[in-house]
């Protein structure tokens, strides 16, 4: 009796939800026609508070895609690869202009892209931010955003360069990485060391230690921290990914009573705090990298292909470094950003 | 009246979800067709099946947070393997995967470990193997063939559909009608019933360990082969939300009762407001609080009709 | 006449090995303390000894919290996102109202999280692992939102980071921090009449309801009781880490947790304690510790931390069966 | 029959743990079709033997001989394979299950790997017809009522083809109505050729049920006699080794006139409805009745532990308002539940903790906290005076014996000095040595001027005891029995209703 009631009921909903769904297909014709009034792109974001980074970049793209008065539905695919495949896919279902895609997986979104493409042939799709491994795809319509390989090879030039004025013939460094297997944190990684390579300063650079601070400043001044007791004064030099971790490395060291410069660090991303510390000469470096001009980046891009102009593959960001030289030139415009104590 | 009342409560659930449908349809022309429906499985798949061996798990009153690791595990070594043969490298895959599961029952069963705490451990264990042998860096597929597992269609519906309901309809069918199945709810309800009836409880609380990881690898058979690559960080947050799933269909944390139809049922909720995340453009300041929101909505309500229906009971009303 | 001598001797004895049993964790910690001491000569040095629990410092003030809370037969998932809330709460008003502001904010957000979880569990009597997943999900965002995802910094200042990074007679302040936490929390346990209802109601609901304990607010209790540690160890971290990101504080979870269950509290409730805690404490620290001296790569500092746990806790029950079997 | 040789021999068995000689020397025979009974206060030794016949526990000494061949048992699912089948007191049913497949259980009928349920139903629904059972193979077993229970558990032994069932304390927590339905059931199996072995605190059914009947004092078979042979009194004497006469103590005197509680037309929906009566001080109230008429449920409300809906209570004249337990306490009641298991006490305390538990303000220093001086002092008093027997104070309530842990509970509740004392079902499952000391204590309490109501499924315990009884039925208050006009076939006929 119980359960028969229920299924009665239950059927009677779907019946009349089926019918429901026909009737709005039918009304499909016309809604399709004053829709495509508005531009509407979808972007696909990896993983909103793992880095400070995203946030402000996410504002970014809203900001200059409302200047263009579009419509801009954003996923978090929590720094899941599985939900960033799903998410891609509803996305590109919601009848949407253009697609934006910032890979959780360079090599693991690949596929995923190739599928879209193949059902929407003619929507365009743009790789944001993190590059995909292959670089270059035929399903893709090309790339906009900062080069963290070249940044990776940027930071280590500057090492070289600095430790060639100082004149040392050999400096003792250790080496702290993003997130493990985050794609950014690969590439900063292989950056640094084919630089050295080309410099051929290998034999310089005597790797002590190297471990993933996740992007995290607390894990940046704890491995620090462990580093200082375990090498003491032979340690010279941290490379860091990113400015969260560096800071955390600065940390460190300003509690261990060390003097700025006795140690040096750098950061990467050109966050305030991180500028004020190569101006206190704590971090010999940054790179600038604004999220406000990688996200407007993005959106120019994708206006172009909307334009149906044609663009090269690649629209690199230009990431200038900060360093003693130029930094009062920077930390207004990185307050402006991230804000006083961002 | 009041009987009605809680008939539909018993089925608050597929009311749930038909509403969640509606709403969808009514925002999103495209959604109401074959194929975005089916996009709703698809998407559920690999938590979905996942979220099978786990309710048979549950049943049983143990627990499992090493799921995450086994799929990924699973998917290091299929790809691992590769060079090997496509079917060396699932096999081994599959294998690999089931071992998290074989290394859980001993150290719950023999070990006599608290199960949340034991595949606390291996699922660590598992994501440093994992990092350890890809040097903490994705690594990419070499057979083609191989994405068909994931990537294939058949009038425009992923394989991956059929996966789940397979998965399902097997799983239902052992829970009703095997003693596999029956010794599940036997070994949840009262384990001393059980052990009287000379069920041997160490043994068959092992192979359900056995079987959530055996579901968890196929799970990540088909995530490795839908994104060609494997990771260790993948299925880092899989686990609780596999649990949700299955608590969020009914099935107790305290064993003896729950269904896979249930499990379903909480998976598509989940599929649903994912989707519906979409379709509304919830920002994505904003998905994590609505994410948030659902579940807690869902266990109040659940923990208040269970009061409701207890006080019935003694009252003789029901 | 002689089975009173046999008697005698059984229970000494009995006596011994109870305590020799019941003392396995301790066995733990001294023998990995000995062999670390051997193994690396930096590991023996003040400062790194220092080092060793600052760094553990706020797991250890969380890990106070989550005793209760695993006491009274529950668990709190939500515990580390509490933390980050709290801490962004405070870092975002100190240009308001200087530290105290911040300070007393903090406090005060982790209170009401543990409210908002104990009212749930407690008073609705929700699944604790499900609400506190939930609520886990929603204080990050909330977090999330009103930091705008920003990395935040407390103004490094000598007042403020004198908890995280002066010390005192060369004792660093944080130690001192953390060890009256400990104790503070340890009493509220052991001799307080709130203490010990937490413990009978863990051990049995049903008669402490019958003798007059309103579990309800027991239950609700030793969550708030979490929730305000919480606050209180995002003081810390503020203090001894003055650049924080939401997010960073996730994988204080399953840490926190571990340690807890390595000193021997049972999940299933009313058994267990601060002292247990500690040991569990001492026992983590030393295994992060020495990951980092003995330089042992990432991938398999994971690893070797599973696998310690897992033996650590094998040990813990093949001890309290042989305990059982002293009873 | 004489010849007929015997189905189940334990000859001279003897168990020793670390200090104690559980058994010694025990020997006992039982015959097919036959209904044994074995009586002892608790600690003489009857779960050992029965621990040691049901596979759980190995005998040190001493030879078990079926139909004559002599057998080694090596665990509880052998025991059950030699036909030995034991029904525990805490049921061994799995709730989520139909009451079929609880019979079924492990050994389900497969059909090409597919369990057959039509097939368990029919099969259930034949032993129910069989045994004359009046129960619903696909009702869900969690549904049934604790006397359904008992009677699923003999339906599982029996299809098991049991040659022998052990029933541990079967009527524990069952009705006298009940029990009458249960034994009718006893008869049958033992018709159909199974044997009994009965273990039960309440000597009345042996005389009811039993053939024989075996007395273990202290690990030692005091005697074995044919029942028809013998009577209450000669039992008692024989398990305690002394006459203790009435087991209901001296008899009662007169209650004052002092109302101190007086309840005003309570009502809980569906529970009980419009029950209304006054305690007077020194005065032992009995609610009467079959299990879940309801009295349970009136006296918890008036604790605090159920919800009323409507209706007043006054004590001393004050009407007062009982929210929950803890207003209970503070309004002067103190209340012992009937499950002792999960209400009373907290097994996993020590006996101080559990004592002192409601007493913890009394033992705080100036600082607040609590003393363990004062704590141990308290703790060791109530012992004392309860005269608990345990090795120290510092011993888990778990490992006391059935008498002592309820004497621990009483002390527990005692130690509020409450006004009125609500006892629920006091004596279930105590040897009959407890019993006569918590009945005296009761007695000294009401004698005090304490106002006592006790729950009572044992008729001669509520006679005994009580100045004036209540008869609930079906949640109503049907009728009032003064002292004199006890007697147990009026009160159970008002019970079950046939007047």
């Amino acid at each position: 009796m119980k359960k028969t009631l229920i299924w009665v009921v239950i059927s009677v909903l779907s019946l009349s939800l089926a019918l429901f769904g026909i009737s709005c297909k039918d009304g499909a014709g016309e809604e399709a026609a004053d829709e495509d009034a508005g531009i509407t792109i979808g972007y696909s974001l990896p993983f909103i508070e793992d880095s400070p980074y995203t946030f402000p970049f996410a504002e970014a793209l809203k900001a200059s895609a409302a200047e263009r008065d579009w419509e801009i539905i954003m996923t978090d695919a929590k720094g899941d690869i599985n939900t960033q495949v799903n998410q891609v896919e509803d996305l590109a279902a919601q009848d949407i202009d253009g697609l934006l895609v910032m890979p959780v997986d360079a090599a693991g979104i690949v596929s995923v892209l190739e599928k879209v493409a193949s059902e929407y042939p003619d929507l365009p799709i743009l790789i944001s931010n993190t590059q995909t491994d292959p670089p270059e795809l035929d399903a893709v319509t090309g790339f906009a955003g900062p080069d963290s390989y070249l940044e990776g090879k940027q930071m280590g030039a500057e090492y070289v360069e600095y430790v060639k004025e100082m004149g040392m013939d050999v400096i003792n460094y250790c080496h702290i990485t993003g997130t493990a297997g985050y794609g950014a944190a690969i590439d900063r990684e292989n950056g640094f060391n084919d630089a050295l390579a080309e410099a051929g300063a290998e034999d310089m650079f005597n790797l002590l230690d190297l471990q993933p601070g996740d992007w995290s400043p607390d894990k940046g001044q704890t491995v620090t921290e462990n580093w200082l007791t375990q090498f003491g004064d032979d340690l010279q030099m941290i490379y860091s990914h990113n400015d969260g971790m560096g800071i955390g490395v600065a940390n460190a060291l300003k509690n261990a009573g060390l003097d700025p410069g006795q140690i040096v660090t750098n950061g990467c991303d050109g966050q305030t705090a991180a500028v004020q510390l190569v101006k206190d000469g704590w971090m010999l470096f940054t790179i600038w990298q604004s999220p406000v001009a990688d996200g407007e980046l993005s959106i120019v891009v994708m206006e172009k292909v909307l334009n149906g102009e044609d663009v090269d593959y690649f629209t690199y960001l230009v990431t200038p470094t900060v360093d003693a030289s130029n930094v009062d030139e920077y930390l207004p415009e990185a307050i402006e950003i991230w804000g006083e104590g961002g | 009246m009041k009987k009605t009342l809680n008939t539909l409560l018993d089925q608050k659930l597929v009311i749930i979800i038909l509403i969640l449908i509606i709403t969808l349809t009514v925002q999103d022309r495209n959604f109401f067709s074959l194929r975005s429906l089916a996009s709703i499985l698809d998407h559920a798949t690999i938590n979905g099946v996942m979220a099978a061996g786990m309710t048979i798990l549950l049943i049983s009153g143990s627990f499992d947070l090493s799921v995450g690791s086994a799929m990924a595990f699973t998917g290091i070594i299929t790809i691992m393997l590769q060079p090997y043969g496509l079917f060396i490298s699932i096999l081994g895959g599959i294998i690999a995967g089931t071992m998290v599961g074989v290394i859980n029952g001993l150290l719950v069963v023999k070990g006599r470990i608290n199960a949340f705490i034991a595949t606390l451990g291996t699922m660590v264990i598992f994501k440093g193997l994992g990092l350890a042998l890809t040097g903490s860096s994705p690594i990419k597929g070499t057979i083609e063939a191989y994405k068909v597992i994931g990537q294939g269609e058949f009038l425009g519906i992923h394989y991956s559909v059929i996966y789940l309901i397979v998965v399902y309809i097997a799983v239902w069918y052992i829970l009703r009608y095997t003693k596999f199945g029956r010794n599940d709810y036997a070994i949840g309800g009262n384990a001393l019933s059980a052990k009287l009836a000379g069920i041997n409880v160490n043994l068959y609380t092992f192979t359900y360990f056995v079987f959530c990881s055996f579901t968890a690898a196929i799970s990540g058979i088909i995530l490795s082969s839908r994104v060609n690559t494997a990771n260790a960080i993948f299925g880092d947050t899989t686990n609780l939300t596999v649990i949700a799933a299955a608590v969020l269909g009914g099935t107790s944390l305290f064993g003896g009762k729950g269904s896979v139809i249930g499990t379903i049922q909480g998976v598509l909720i989940l599929g649903l407001i994912e989707r519906a995340m979409v379709v509304f453009n919830v920002d994505t300041n904003y998905q994590l609080l609505v994410r948030g929101f659902i579940i807690l909505a869902v266990v109040v309500t659940d923990a208040v009709t269970q009061r409701r229906r207890q006080l019935n009971l003694e009252r003789g009303v029901v | 006449m002689n089975e009173t001598k046999v008697a005698d001797k059984s229970n000494i004895k009995k006596g011994f090995a109870r305590f020799f049993f019941s003392q396995a964790m301790l066995l733990v910690l001294i023998i990995l303390f000995v062999a670390m001491s051997l193994s690396s000569d930096l590991f023996l040095t003040t400062n790194n000894i220092y080092n060793l629990f600052r760094q553990v410092a706020i797991l250890g003030v969380m890990a106070c919290g989550m005793t209760v809370v695993i006491i009274g037969k529950g668990i709190d998932l939500s515990a580390a996102a509490i933390v980050g809330l709290a801490a962004v709460a405070n870092v975002m008003l100190q240009p308001y109202g200087g530290y105290f502001l911040g300070v007393f904010v903090a406090i005060l957000v982790g209170t009401v999280c543990g409210f908002i979880n104990g009212y749930f569990i407690g008073k609705v009597r929700a699944n604790f692992i499900i609400v506190t997943l939930a609520t886990q999900i929603l204080f990050t965002a909330t977090a999330l939102i009103i930091s705008e995802g920003r990395n935040l910094t407390s103004k490094p200042d000598r007042i403020y980071s004198f908890i995280g990074n002066e010390s005192v007679f060369g004792f660093p302040v944080i130690i001192i921090f953390l060890i009256v936490t400990m104790i503070i929390t340890g009493i509220l346990l052991q001799r307080t009449i709130a203490g010990r209802r937490l413990y009978a109601v863990g051990l049995n609901d049903n008669a402490a309801l019958v003798s007059g304990i309103n579990t309800s607010n027991v239950i609700m209790g030793s969550y708030v009781i979490n929730g305000f540690l919480c606050g209180v160890a995002s003081i810390v971290m503020t203090s001894r880490i003055p650049r924080i990101r939401v997010g960073q504080t996730a994988p204080y979870l399953f840490d926190v947790i571990t340690i807890v269950v390595l000193g021997g509290t049972a999940l299933t409730g009313g058994i267990g304690g601060i002292y247990k805690t500690a040991i569990g404490l001492c026992i983590f620290g030393i295994i992060n510790n020495s990951m980092a001296i003995l330089a042992i790569p990432y991938e398999y500092q994971q690893l070797i931390k599973g696998i310690i746990l897992i033996l650590a806790v094998l040990y813990d029950e093949f001890n309290r069966r042989k305990r059982l079997l002293y009873q | 029959m004489p010849e007929q040789k015997y189905l189940l021999e334990m000859i001279d068995i003897s168990k020793s743990f670390p200090g104690v000689k559980a058994l010694d020397g025990v020997t006992f025979k039982l015959r097919e079709g036959q209904v044994f009974a074995i009586v002892g206060e608790n600690g003489a030794g009857k779960s050992t033997l029965i621990k040691i016949l049901s596979g759980s526990y190995t005998n040190d000494h001493g030879q078990i001989k079926i139909n004559g061949r002599e057998i080694y048992i090596r665990n509880p699912m052998h025991a059950m394979q030699l036909g030995i089948n034991t029904i525990y007191q805490e049921t061994s049913l799995v709730p989520e299950m139909t009451v079929a497949e609880n019979i079924f259980l492990g050994r389900q009928p497969i059909k090409g790997g597919r369990i057959q349920w039509q097939k368990m139903y029919d099969d259930a629904a034949r032993i129910f017809s069989d045994l004359s059972m009046e129960l619903d193979p696909r009702a869900k077993t969690i549904d049934l009522s604790a006397a359904q229970h008992q009677l699923l558990e003999i339906a599982k032994a029996f299809s098991r083809e049991a040659k022998i069932i052990i029933m541990d304390e079967p009527t524990a927590s069952i009705t006298e109505e009940d029990t009458e339905n249960l034994f009718n059931i006893i008869k049958n199996i033992v018709k159909k050729g199974t044997s009994v072995i009965y273990i039960s605190h309440r000597l009345k059914e042996i005389f009811q049920i039993a053939d024989m009947v075996t007395v273990l004092r202290d690990g030692k078979t005091v005697t074995t006699k044919k029942v028809k042979d013998t009577s209450e009194n000669d039992i008692v004497k024989y398990m305690i080794g002394r006459d203790i006469g009435d087991i209901f103590g001296e008899k009662s005197y007169e209650a004052t006139d002092e109302v101190i509680l007086q309840a005003k037309n309570l009502t809980s929906m569906g529970l009980f409805n419009d029950i209304s009566f006054n305690l007077k001080k020194g005065e032992i109230l009995g609610f009467s009745g079959l299990v879940g008429a309801g009295r349970s449920e009136i006296v918890r409300s008036i604790f605090g532990l159920e919800r009323l809906e409507s209706g007043k209570i006054y004590i001393d004249g004050q009407e007062v308002k009982i929210r929950n337990s803890t207003d209970g306490i503070n309004k002067g009641l103190a209340f012992v539940s009937e499950d002792r298991r999960i209400e009373s006490i907290i097994q996993g305390f020590t006996v101080r903790e559990n004592i002192t538990l409601l007493l913890l303000r009394q033992i705080l220093t100036r600082a607040g906290l609590i003393s363990a001086r004062k704590e141990a002092r308290l703790a060791r008093k109530y012992v004392e005076d309860f005269s608990v027997k345990t090795p120290s104070i510092e011993q888990l309530v778990m490992n006391l014996s059935g008498g002592n842990q309820q004497k621990v509970a009483l002390a527990k509740c005692l130690s509020t000095s409450p006004k009125i004392f609500i006892l629920d079902e006091p004596t279930k499952g105590i040897d009959v040595g407890a019993k006569k000391e918590i009945h005296t204590l009761i007695k000294e309490l009401a004698r005090s001027g304490m106002g006592i109501i006790i729950v009572s499924s044992e008729l001669p315990e509520i006679i005994g005891m009580c100045h004036r009884v209540l008869v609930i039925r079906e949640g109503k208050l049907i009728k009032e029995f003064k002292k004199s006009e006890l007697n147990e076939e009026d009160l159970m006929h008002t019970a079950v209703g046939n007047v």
